[in-house]
């Protein structure tokens, strides 16, 4: 209750601060998810209609993949940006592109993983009319795409809670520097560590009303969309 | 029922030019949960015009054209058409299913699919074949089984195969459809394409087929000219099947 | 590069403002523990590193990796524990004393167990009272592996004896019932140093800016601006460069 | 490189420590996940076959939960574990259970939301024909479940993922304490503050290499089941 | 074509009393996507026996049965069976649609999951009674379309329906299946069961029809005797339809 309290002070008060750190986690998470979905959606395609030896391996490492643990993500992608290291000459450590950078590998996995699974599905359905009219390769892939547009935006509400989320790699690699890289997780982490728990649950509180935000204009969205078409 | 007049099919200059023909199954060979499903079929289909494929249920009509049309690799046996082999000449054929998938897209969209480079006129030309030109922008998932049936047929013929295959094509057509595209098959096979159907409807067979194929557990029992098929009917099997006896 | 334990406390909110209005100089903070700290900056990724763990420090310095280390300010451990105080710890006199009373009581204690400056210095509190806690880990020794917030979270759910800095202790917000039992023994001083990266092993490094702000630190303006630093009233940072 | 050569020289001395830590990791998350399947599986199927007001909100909110920060979801079960808590008589907290208590709060929404769509779309083919034969209630959901067999593994892998690859949460509730509740991440964690990377990326490749074999094994059983039986 | 007997569907004492008659459809009305695809559709069904519904594609068949069945809910109009409303004699009916969807199981499976009650018995004289009995272990989904059908329809019958209604269920059989289906639809309605079946085979109507129902336009357009409808179609739609001709 007392995070609800917090959470609706902050937001009336108009917090400057929160909203700074309110918007760079959107901008961060939009921006990878963005960049995870170019990647995901296609290669997830690929995978499910295509057969060549060691697909399936490809595929169960896609999802094993969904279990690569932030705080090793974060660590490798210190390690390639870090001063020391081979992309150390971007300097690109501690800045809002590194944590975008983490979360794109952390989510894209995801992506292409559940997304996989809903073409295979309805792979199952078009392979022989594709077959027979000749629709191979990107055609294909971009076809399926398309005939399963709504079923793939919980794939990218997924990867979007992933990312949002998700504070073990991109305080890693983005250090948590105020009016920098801080965001919401990482501010909730600090303010925790801080002891200050009604503070952290309220910008928890606040997060998590965005992702309802997000989530319900996406599935509004969706619903328009499906009704003046067709499932 | 009337009956639309029976036009000759005697071969033309463009139908001796077929480049798939002759079609010449070889020793075909299919298990499916230890059964033999096709078990060594041999058959060789010279002539262009309308070859008909009958049997009963079960009796692998369907996998026998899928194997044609490249879906299925047979286990054993081998398939030619023409110099080509079944990869090669996938191109230039063309096959409606049983059950047609329909994209989840609207009427036009789903020609436009098949032939992307084709203008709008062509695709509500060949909308207009099938009679379903005031349906264009309807979702295609949402016609009648009918209307999905000819949408099909329609989406098969956009790029002018030289091999056309129909399974069970106008099984929920009302007649008024059925005499439509049987018309429009047999145009399709005076220009010069081979046409190969399947059909349980004596009826349509007997106006169309020059020749019929009849498939029982897996092998080609019969291969006969129509008109001797159905007047004299030579194996046990096929008497049976015409007569509405059932075969064990 | 800076330990937890100087972010948490909240002077750097304090003190760079003043240094940017005197210098210009705007300064980035990544605030992990002391033993993360001195490797990042290992990796060149830092200008400057601010902890306390001394002996660390001079080897970073001995490596070379830092080009000098001065002695910047202290401040003080405290032991921070449950209301009732089973190891009656308000009658210890010394330190020892105190971490005695807690391993033959059977009361809980959770340590960082992470490395950090504070952990080295409880370890070495440890052995010079002749205990070894490691024996207990698991049981009543809780090796929390976390930084000073989270292992202070974890004893206060726990119902464990924890040694904090007096900083961290002061500004910790989710108390509940646990409260300062010791303090005030000169052995739980704590010292702060500041290195700037070298240049000559990291090219890439900001020496200027680092040069800038390690001589602000140490000037009468910086030590003033440290020692005026308080909470609830009281100073948590004592400057003492020379 | 480094990382491999460490991930294999733990393997190969059979560290007992490490074996300990890996031992807690697969109980917490397997049972969580357990505990989360069997909620999430029939809650996502009974929200996609039932039609009633506030339906799509619910779906929405399933959504939305999958982007719940760790941390946040620790430090509610902190609070409620906690000694001065409604449930702090139990004296759950910094004990494996209540692990396992935040990763169910964690993934029950990411299997409920992915199964949720997977079985609409199977409710799509299915609807009209169970409607017809009177299959309503549980046993259209458990009809639905069995039939969505291979396409719901996926969705319980990625709960696998990220109950495994989880740190936040369960380093508030556990407390990260060494031979009581440390699991692979937090000991990640750990080692990663202490700038042991080396440690913490060969860490790190031990539990992806636990990941890869744990969806070996569920693609492989799957995959001979789908032979044996049919898509 | 063989014809098969022709039996006299004459109400007995059990059809009397089936409690689903008369049904009444009145004022039905349905809109998709800005068409009236049911326009004010009226229809009073009082004798038991097996009436077909015939007409053109897209003519509204489908949609009018699955209002009956309580899939749709018209936009406007009624429906009664007997004394009862759609929901509440819905368990009493039974359906085989056009396009059967069957489970991701066996055969057997299938069967079971409409009966879970029935034993082992009970599940193989029903695929017995649609020849199927040696198909009872393999997948479902993997069985030809002629065999899919009659699995679906030994489903259907499982539960001793009051109401069944069939769309175009035997239109992929071959004929010896037909035959065998038109005579289980022939029991099942002597035994009591009102049967009301869409279909464009004509001879299938004229074997089984005790009265057809001609829908055009998502309008009953006629409705009569089936001697009479064949002999002697009263409005321009049925001639036309009946003759194979477009109606537009
Ligand atoms: N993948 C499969 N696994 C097992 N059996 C199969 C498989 N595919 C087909 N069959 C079986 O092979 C036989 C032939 O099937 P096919 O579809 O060719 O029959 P058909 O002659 O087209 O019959 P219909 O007239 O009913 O369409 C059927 O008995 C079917 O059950
Ligand atoms: N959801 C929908 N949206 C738009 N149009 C629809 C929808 N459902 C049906 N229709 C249209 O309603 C008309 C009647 O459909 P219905 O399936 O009842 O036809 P039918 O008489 O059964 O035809 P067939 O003999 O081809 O099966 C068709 O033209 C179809 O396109
Ligand atoms: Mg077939
Ligand atoms: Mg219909």
């Amino acid at each position: 209750m007392d995070a609800l309290t917090e959470a609706f002070r902050l937001i009336i008060t108009l917090d400057p601060d929160l909203f700074e750190i309110l918007g760079l986690s959107i901008r961060v998470s939009l921006i990878a998810l963005a960049i995870a979905t170019v990647i995901g959606l296609p290669l997830g395609t690929y995978l499910a209609i295509n057969k060549f030896p060691g697909r399936r391996v490809l595929i169960t490492l896609l999802n094993a993949l969904m279990g690569m643990p932030p705080v090793v993500v974060g660590l490798m992608v210190y390690l390639m940006l870090s001063r020391s290291g081979p992309l150390g000459g971007l300097g690109l450590l501690y800045t809002p592109t590194a944590m975008i950078i983490a979360q794109v590998v952390l989510i894209t996995p995801i992506i292409a993983a559940l997304s996989n699974q809903v073409i295979e599905n309805l792979y199952q359905e078009y392979r022989d009319t594709f077959y027979s009219l000749g629709i191979t390769g990107s055609k294909a892939v971009i076809a399926y795409l398309v005939d399963a547009r709504y079923s793939l935006t919980t794939c990218i509400l997924a990867g979007f809670g992933r990312a949002i989320a998700e504070v073990g790699a991109v305080i890693i690699v983005g250090g948590n520097i105020d009016h920098l890289t801080r965001v919401m997780t990482t501010a909730i982490a600090l303010e925790t560590s801080k002891g200050n728990l009604t503070l952290a649950l309220g910008l928890g509180t606040v997060l998590l009303t965005l992702a309802i935000l997000v989530n319900g204009a996406v599935t509004a969205v969706r619903e328009f969309a499906k009704r003046r078409q067709y499932a | 029922m009337a009956r639309s007049p029976r036009y000759g099919n005697l071969p033309n200059d463009a139908n001796m030019l077929n480049p798939l023909l002759p079609i010449r199954f070889h020793d075909l060979r299919l298990k499916r949960r230890h059964r033999r499903v096709l078990d060594n079929l041999n058959l060789l289909i010279k002539d262009p015009g309308i070859t008909v494929i009958m049997g009963p249920n079960g009796a692998g009509k369907s996998l026998t054209l899928r194997c044609l049309h490249g879906l299925i690799k047979p286990d054993r046996g081998s398939i030619a058409l023409g110099a080509l082999s079944v990869a090669d000449s996938q191109r230039q054929q063309a096959m409606v299913f049983q059950h047609p998938v329909l994209l989840r897209r609207n009427v036009m969209q789903n020609l436009a699919f098949a032939k992307p480079e084709a203008d709008h006129r062509e695709l509500i030309d060949a909308l207009t074949a099938v009679n379903l030109d005031d349906r264009a922008e309807q979702p295609a998932r949402l016609l009648s089984g009918g209307e999905q049936q000819r949408l099909a047929l329609a989406r098969a013929l956009l790029n002018q195969p030289k091999l056309l295959l129909l399974d069970e094509a106008t099984a929920s057509l009302d007649p008024a459809s059925v005499l439509l595209i049987e018309s429009l098959i047999r145009k399709q096979s005076q220009a010069g394409t081979k046409v190969i159907l399947i059909s349980h409807d004596q009826g349509q067979a007997r106006r169309l087929a020059d020749d019929v194929v009849f498939i029982c557990r897996g092998q080609v029992v019969e291969h006969r000219p129509a008109d001797a098929f159905f007047s004299h009917p030579e194996s046990r099997e096929a008497q049976a099947y015409l007569a509405g006896d059932i075969i064990v | 590069q800076s330990t937890t334990s100087t972010k948490n406390s909240g002077l750097y909110d304090y003190l760079l403002p003043v240094l940017k209005q005197d210098t210009g100089l705007t300064v980035n903070v990544v605030a992990v523990g002391t033993g993360q700290a001195i490797k990042n900056a290992m990796r060149c990724d830092g200008d400057v590193l601010l902890v306390h763990a001394k002996a660390s420090e001079e080897r970073f310095v001995a490596e070379g990796y830092g080009s000098m280390r001065w002695d910047l300010m202290y401040n003080d451990f405290v032991i921070v524990g449950p209301e009732q105080d089973p190891a009656k710890l308000r009658q210890a006199s010394t330190a020892l004393d105190a971490l005695t009373r807690i391993a033959t009581s059977g009361a809980k204690f959770a340590s960082r167990a992470d490395d950090s400056g504070t952990h080295k210095k409880e370890r070495a509190l440890w052995a010079s009272a002749g205990i070894d806690p490691e024996l207990g880990s698991g049981q009543w020794y809780m090796e929390t592996g976390s930084g000073m917030g989270a292992t202070l979270n974890t004893g206060i759910g726990l119902g464990a004896y924890v040694m904090t800095d007096r900083a961290t202790w002061i500004k910790f917000g989710n108390k509940q019932d646990t409260t300062l039992l010791f303090d005030g023994d000169p052995a739980l001083f704590n010292q702060y140093g500041v290195i700037p990266v070298s240049q000559k092993k990291c090219p890439t490094v900001n020496a200027q800016g680092a040069r800038v702000f390690t001589e602000w630190l140490l000037s009468d303006r910086g030590q003033a601006a440290i020692a005026a630093y308080q909470v609830a009233g009281k100073p948590l940072f004592f400057p003492n460069a020379d």
